[in-house]
């Protein structure tokens, strides 16, 4: 396989497939980051992690419509709007889920799994029915399309840099906020004790519905993000959810880093894998070694050694 | 004829079917056209169909929900198009048409289920329906055990023949050699990379062409060969092997979302397709609306139908269509496909002079339909229509302009001699 | 099974040089102790003095980063739980740990050291012999007259002898015991203490507590844990008049 | 004394023979055909959701790839089928005679070495049941050995429902790919298409299902049935009181898989193929909420479950395809928050009493007692 390019074609076939990999990392931290929030601090299973993201792509789909029939003038710029509100949108609904639903369910995560799967249902059903059963084409601005050429073969994609640099964006201030802020420590500290953080005086309920919220909202913004890269369909939302869970448990949960270390490993492997045999191939083969590793290393990538 | 009994049947339903014509001179002598009179219930419907006096029921069973929904909602809407202008002008025999609409929601067994149920409870005389191949599979051996009759609009990878089905869509030599004889021929192509989702449709239809390209053209050659599983959003990986290879046609078969996924990546990834020619069997304007016309704009689709036609019937069409569901919906090939069923088992059912499945199977070879929206279409002996295939270049709007049509109808051949 | 280096004398529990680290943290630093047949044992010491982790150590709760956990002659920090189980170890766990969903009946018959593999569990017979062991223990601690009814409808104190009863019919020659008597009232403690004595005839008992008064009328001997490490170890008065332990207390 | 070993207890006995009675008498004197034909259907999943009232209910172990084992077993007898169905007889329009048509479309000449043993009926029989124990042994060792449980596990084994999918579509020429394997014609020369053929195969599928709930009973009421329930609550008690647990989840998640097969293969042969549409995530999870309706500890709950959630799919999507999703989402949510316990749960609270008062049967019972108390204290897992 190798042998049919020369050195010099290697050599940007590295570079590419390196670039295209790390596309496929910010794509699968994007995806993950929300949900290792829910799923990694408040052990919720969100099922309905991929709908709350197509729902953000549906803002963006309507901001798109919005701004090329009423403000064609700030069209170029209507994508940042639409993750504003992608994120309100998305974060909106996750707070509204969680006073309804998950609320009542933190001591039985398994059932927030069942819960959240009939959520993601509804979900589905109600897109179809508002927005119809085909997919939408979101419009992007010009400036968004296109590429900028390095050599005469390596083309670096702007969306792609888009969709890293906005990754990165929100993981610092994901990260800033967990560790760093007020708010965060109240985060681990009701994920650590519950029942100890209600006692000090922090108001429990509103931080989780806060976090839930927050992860939601992420999710959104991600879905924004994707409408440049994937599409925007009613059922779309389900494509993602076994990887973005994968990710997140081959990184540990509990750990943003691990996370991020997770995405970055499959995104890799798949990448590469990708290039030297068939597309369904490669998935396979990245996901059983996923697999097989955590049943190996079933606290995966990275966790902290405490007593039980 | 005898392609066929060389390649065709298999054996119980060639003897079916030659049965059914030495009754076919008798069909002949039935009434053609019927809207002057009514026949007798008992003389149109000797098996029991759900036909009354006033009415014949057909069930339309194509996926309202699941993933599949995207596709089907195209052809559920055509069916129905069909119908109520068939209703119009007085129904069939003088009977109009009820139709039970039955979901697939996607899922084969569903689909099988559902087959069964109209033809058992309901005794519909015919179902347009299904779409995918998994689900015209799931349902042939029901069609065939209960002997209903099933009009299929999805083109397809063709190996199959029924006397229970009436091919309305293209079998895939008729959408591809067609297409790769003009790319070589206008656009000098000599190398070709195949890009497909994983499942039988695409790896048939590369197949064939791949067997064209090596074996009946000469100096032409595939250079790659790629298919992911459906449902697939990342292509960055097959796009930086195209800019390596730099073939001279991109000839792909994606289907649903990771098309969208396809082009948009394409576009992002600077592959102008003004500049590097791509030719597609699988995007209609159905998928153009999402996949978005900015995209898109400069691949080439090879498809029998577009809705930009331009031709008095089809314009005709697009009207009716619009009006009955809005002025944004777009109607891609299937669709128009979708709508033949209901014309094409009229016109049999009258010229057969009965709604019996067994004198329409029979009575199917030579029906013509000279009003349909792609142009005059004619039944073949192996229930595949003959018809012309044309090249659509893709606009930003979200149509495609035709930039070439087949002099001939293309004989549909589901068994290709020499592409197996 | 062969060990190198047998102990001076033949103790039916040889602790040497265990260590257990958590992220760094030392929670057993370099332990040592033998327990007799027949010997009563005690280890008190301040909170988290690893009192709770020496006995996960001993019962394979924990893997140990260093050390050994002779069980007679048997090599502890290599089994798997069961098989420590089978090789004569019961643990009492510090909260109530008993089956809810399960009648008083069959928490104890879970524990009937018959049927323990999964072709055995399935065949398991609820013979005579069964019947019989279950109620002689359910008369010992307390529970005869509620055999058939849902253990989570006891009292914290009955689930704690329930508990006890469960590692009674198990009959293990070593049997370790985590606070038996916190959050008791005043009179299940003196029940609990009468059903101590009983139970602890004919085997070795590891208990960790803090009443001292409790620990004061059981303990043959007692050791003193402290971050940990011993502080000290011997009987009770030794230990209560030794300064290192009185400092470490009273610093606290 | 109600200690009685005897594994069926009165109040068992009754439900047994009562569901004998709806699924052997009842039912094929009702309905016609096509609609016993269907139920037999949903009677496969049954064997599923019967295996999940084990594995999840008592045992604690969600798994939501139960549709890799329905699929192991469907596409073993499948493949049985398909081979008598490709003779070289009835295939010889193919390049390659008497290999199913769709190898032959994907250019294989030779039958795979691994479908060779499905020529032969009993070795079909053996592997329906061995493949799927064995990958039931595999997986299970693998995660339980060290600790994985709970929502990792059921994560982990969504996960392999989906690689199954995508290897079973992508391996088309060794599998029909996305298409699955359809066609079926004859079981050891007798042709199952048939009205009469569905027909008894609707029974030998009631009296396998019924078999296998008979083995689920005894399982229960053994005291394995107990550890099971034990381990659910206090794994580590279980744990130091000598048992291997992960022994005991290995076993109950095969067991859970072994009735999942059988469901797979009972469904090939009363619907005349199979199809990757119902291994993956989708099937699986439905798979689940059939037992979840039913009541996740009740054994008889499960096959009424199936039945109920099936029954108003095929109405509802029959008449109002849009609001079946939005029931099946709302019904999912509603047995969490409200009805944790499902139909047995109901029944046991609001039905059942009146009833034994009636017939003063003493309401100590184990396994049901269990099931029922357990319906106050909503189980965690």
């Amino acid at each position: 396989m190798l042998g049919d390019y020369s050195l010099g074609d290697l050599g940007a076939i590295f570079a590419m497939q390196g670039f295209a990999g790390l596309i496929l990392f910010s794509v699968y931290v994007l995806m993950a980051l929300g949900l290792a929030i829910i799923f990694g601090q408040m052990g919720v299973i969100n099922m309905a992690h991929g709908e709350f993201m197509i729902l953000g792509a549906y803002v963006t789909y309507f901001c798109s419509e919005f701004f090329q029939a009423q403000l064609p003038s700030l069209f170029p710029a209507y994508f940042f709007v639409a993750m504003a509100l992608a994120f309100v949108a998305s974060g909106a609904l996750g707070m509204l889920v969680e006073w309804t639903l998950i609320k009542r369910l933190y001591k039985r995560p398994l059932d927030t799994l069942l819960a959240t799967w009939g959520l993601s249902l509804i979900l589905q059903q109600t897109y179809r029915s508002v927005f119809g059963p085909r997919e939408v084409g979101v419009v992007l601005p010009d400036w968004l399309l296109g590429s900028l050429p390095v050599t005469d073969v390596i083309e670096v994609p702007i969306n792609g840099v888009f969709v890293m640099c906005l990754t990165t964006l929100i993981t610092v201030t994901v990260a800033l906020l967990m560790y760093k802020s007020r708010w965060g420590q109240q985060v681990r500290a009701v994920v650590q004790n519950r029942v100890m953080a209600g006692a000090v005086g922090i108001d429990t309920e509103k931080v989780d519905r806060l976090t839930f919220g927050l992860g939601c909202g992420i999710a959104g913004v991600a879905g924004s993000a994707f409408t440049m890269i994937g599409s925007t369909g009613p059922t779309s939302g389900q494509l993602y959810i076994v990887d973005t869970f994968l990710i997140v448990v081959f990184g540990g949960a509990t750990s943003l880093l691990g996370t991020i270390a997770s995405a970055f490993s499959i995104s890799q492997t798949q990448s590469t894998l990708e290039f030297f045999l068939s597309g369904s191939m490669a998935k396979v083969i990245t996901l059983l070694t996923v697999v097989a590793i955590l049943m190996l290393r079933p606290q995966g990538l990275f966790t902290l050694k405490v007593r039980r | 004829m005898s392609r066929d009994d060389k390649t065709g049947f298999h054996s119980p339903l060639r003897r079916k079917l030659l049965m059914g014509m030495a009754a076919a001179p008798f069909a002949g002598m039935m009434p053609k056209t019927a809207f002057a009179q009514t026949p007798a219930t008992a003389a149109v419907n000797t098996t029991g169909l759900a036909v009354t006096d006033t009415e014949v029921t057909v069930g339309i069973l194509h996926s309202a929900t699941g993933t599949m929904a995207i596709s089907e909602t195209g052809s559920i809407q055509a069916e129905k198009l069909a119908i109520a202008q068939i209703n119009e002008m007085g129904g069939v025999l003088g009977r109009k048409i009820k139709f039970i609409q039955e979901d697939g929601a996607s899922d084969w067994p569903t689909f099988a289920e559902k087959a069964k149920k109209l033809l058992v409870q309901d005794k519909v005389a015919a179902i347009m329906g299904c779409w995918t191949s998994a689900s015209r599979k799931a349902v042939l051996p029901v069609i065939e055990q209960y002997n209903g009759m099933l009009y299929y609009p999805t083109f397809y990878e063709g190996l199959e023949q029924s006397k229970n089905v009436i091919y309305t869509g293209q079998e895939a030599t008729q959408q591809i050699l067609e297409s790769i004889n003009w790319v070589v021929k206008e656009k000098g192509a000599k190398t070709f990379y195949f890009i497909g989702s994983d499942y039988i449709w695409p790896r048939t239809s590369n197949k064939i062409a791949r067997k064209h390209i090596e074996n009946h053209l000469t100096g032409t050659k595939v250079v790659g060969e790629e298919y992911f599983p459906l449902g697939h959003t990342q292509f960055n990986s097959v796009i930086n092997k195209l800019k390596l290879t730099k073939p001279d046609v991109i000839f792909t078969d994606v289907v649903g979302g990771s098309n969208v996924a396809f082009y948009k990546q394409l576009k992002a990834a600077g592959i102008n397709l003004e500049k590097q020619t791509l030719i597609t069997i699988s995007v209609t304007e159905d998928e153009i609306d999402g996949i978005g016309g900015d995209n898109i704009a400069g691949a080439y689709s090879c498809m029998k139908y577009f809705q930009s036609l331009d031709n008095p019937n089809n314009k005709e069409f697009v009207a009716a269509f619009k009006k009955m569901w809005g002025e944004k919906t777009v109607i891609g090939d299937v669709t128009q496909a979708a709508y033949l069923g209901p014309w094409i088992w009229k016109m049999t059912v009258e010229k057969a002079g009965s709604f019996d499945v067994d004198k329409i199977a029979v009575a199917s070879e030579g029906i013509e339909f000279t009003k349909a929206p792609e142009g005059y279409v004619k039944v073949h002996a192996n229930h595949h229509l003959w018809s012309k295939t044309r090249i659509g270049l893709a606009q930003k709007d979200g149509q495609f302009k035709v930039v070439y049509e087949s002099p001939e109808l293309i004989e549909p051949n589901p068994f290709p001699k020499g592409y197996q | 099974m062969t060990t190198i280096g047998t102990p001076p004398k033949d103790y039916l529990l040889a602790v040497e040089a265990l260590t257990v680290s958590f992220d760094g943290f030392k929670a057993v630093n370099d332990l040592s102790f033998y327990v007799d047949e027949n010997e009563i044992r005690v280890i008190i010491g301040p909170n988290g003095a690893g009192k709770t982790t020496v006995l996960d150590l001993i019962c394979g709760k924990t893997k140990a980063t260093a050390g050994s956990i002779r069980f007679r002659g048997a090599e502890l920090t290599k089994m798997s739980e069961s098989q420590i189980v089978l090789s004569g170890v019961g643990r009492k766990f510090q909260t109530p740990s008993i089956y809810d969903d399960l009648t008083i009946f069959e928490n104890l018959e879970i524990s009937y050291p018959k049927g323990r593999s999964v072709w055995g569990a399935l065949t398991f017979k609820r013979d005579q012999a069964v019947r019989d062991r279950v109620e002689e223990v359910s008369e010992i601690i307390f529970l005869k007259d509620k055999l058939h009814e849902r253990a989570a409808f006891l009292s914290h104190g009955q689930k704690q002898w329930l508990e006890i009863g469960m590692l009674l019919i198990q009959d293990p020659e070593l049997l370790m015991l985590d606070e038996p008597v916190a959050g008791m009232s005043v009179s299940e403690r003196i029940k609990t203490a009468e059903l101590l004595n009983t139970i602890i005839k004919n085997r070795s008992v590891l208990v960790i507590e803090h009443d001292m008064k409790f620990v004061e009328d059981i303990a043959h001997k007692v050791t003193v844990l402290h971050q940990g490490k011993i502080l000290s170890e011997g009987s009770m008065q030794k230990v209560k008049t030794d300064p290192k332990v009185v400092e470490v207390y009273l610093g606290h | 004394m109600k200690t009685a070993p005897s594994f069926l207890n009165r109040r068992d006995m009754l439900a047994l023979a009562v569901v004998a009675a709806l699924l052997l008498i009842v039912f094929p004197a009702l309905l016609d055909g096509f609609r016993l034909n269907l139920v037999g259907k949903y009677l496969t999943y049954a064997f599923v959701a019967v295996g999940l009232v084990l594995c999840w209910g008592y045992g604690g172990i969600l798994s939501l790839g139960q549709g890799v084992f329905f699929a192991l077993g469907g596409y073993g007898m499948a493949m049985y089928l398909k081979l008598e169905a490709s003779s070289v007889e009835n295939t010889k329009i193919q390049s390659t005679p008497g290999i199913p048509d769709f190898m032959d479309w994907n250019q294989i000449t030779e039958l795979p070495y691994f479908w060779q043993p499905f020529h032969s009926l009993p070795l079909t029989i053996l592997l329906i049941i061995l493949v799927p124990a064995f990958f039931a042994f595999v997986i299970g060792s693998a995660m339980f050995k060290r600790r994985v449980s709970g929502v990792y596990f059921a994560i982990i084994t969504q996960a392999i429902a989906a690689i199954a999918t995508i290897l079973i579509i992508g391996q088309q020429g060794y599998t029909g790919g996305v298409n699955g394997i359809t066609d079926l014609r004859t079981l050891h020369g007798w042709d199952i298409r048939t009205d009469s053929a569905k027909f008894i195969l609707y029974f030998v599928n009631v009296v396998l299902l019924l078999s296998v709930v008979g083995l689920a009973l005894f399982v229960r009421a053994s005291k394995l049935g107990r550890i099971l329930v034990a381990m659910r609550e206090k794994e580590d008690r279980v744990r130091f009181s000598g048992y291997s647990v992960a022994n005991f989840q290995i076993f109950v998640f095969c067991l859970a898989g072994v009735f999942a097969a059988l469901g797979g293969a009972m469904f090939t042969l009363q619907v005349g193929f199979m199809s990757p549409s119902l291994v993956g995530i989708v099937p699986s999870i439905e798979m689940v909420i059939f037992t979840a309706v039913g009541g996740r500890m009740s054994l008889f709950g499960a096959i009424y479950g199936t039945l109920a959630v099936n029954f108003a799919k095929t109405s509802l999507s029959e008449s109002f395809p849009e609001l079946w999703l939005l029931g099946l989402g709302g019904l999912f949510i509603a047995v969490v928050l409200a009805f944790p316990n499902g139909l047995a749960g109901i029944w046991n609270d609001y039905v059942q009493p009146p009833i034994d008062r009636a017939l003063k049967l003493r309401p100590k019972h184990q396994g049901d007692d269990v099931a029922k108390q357990a319906a106050s204290t909503a189980p965690a897992e």
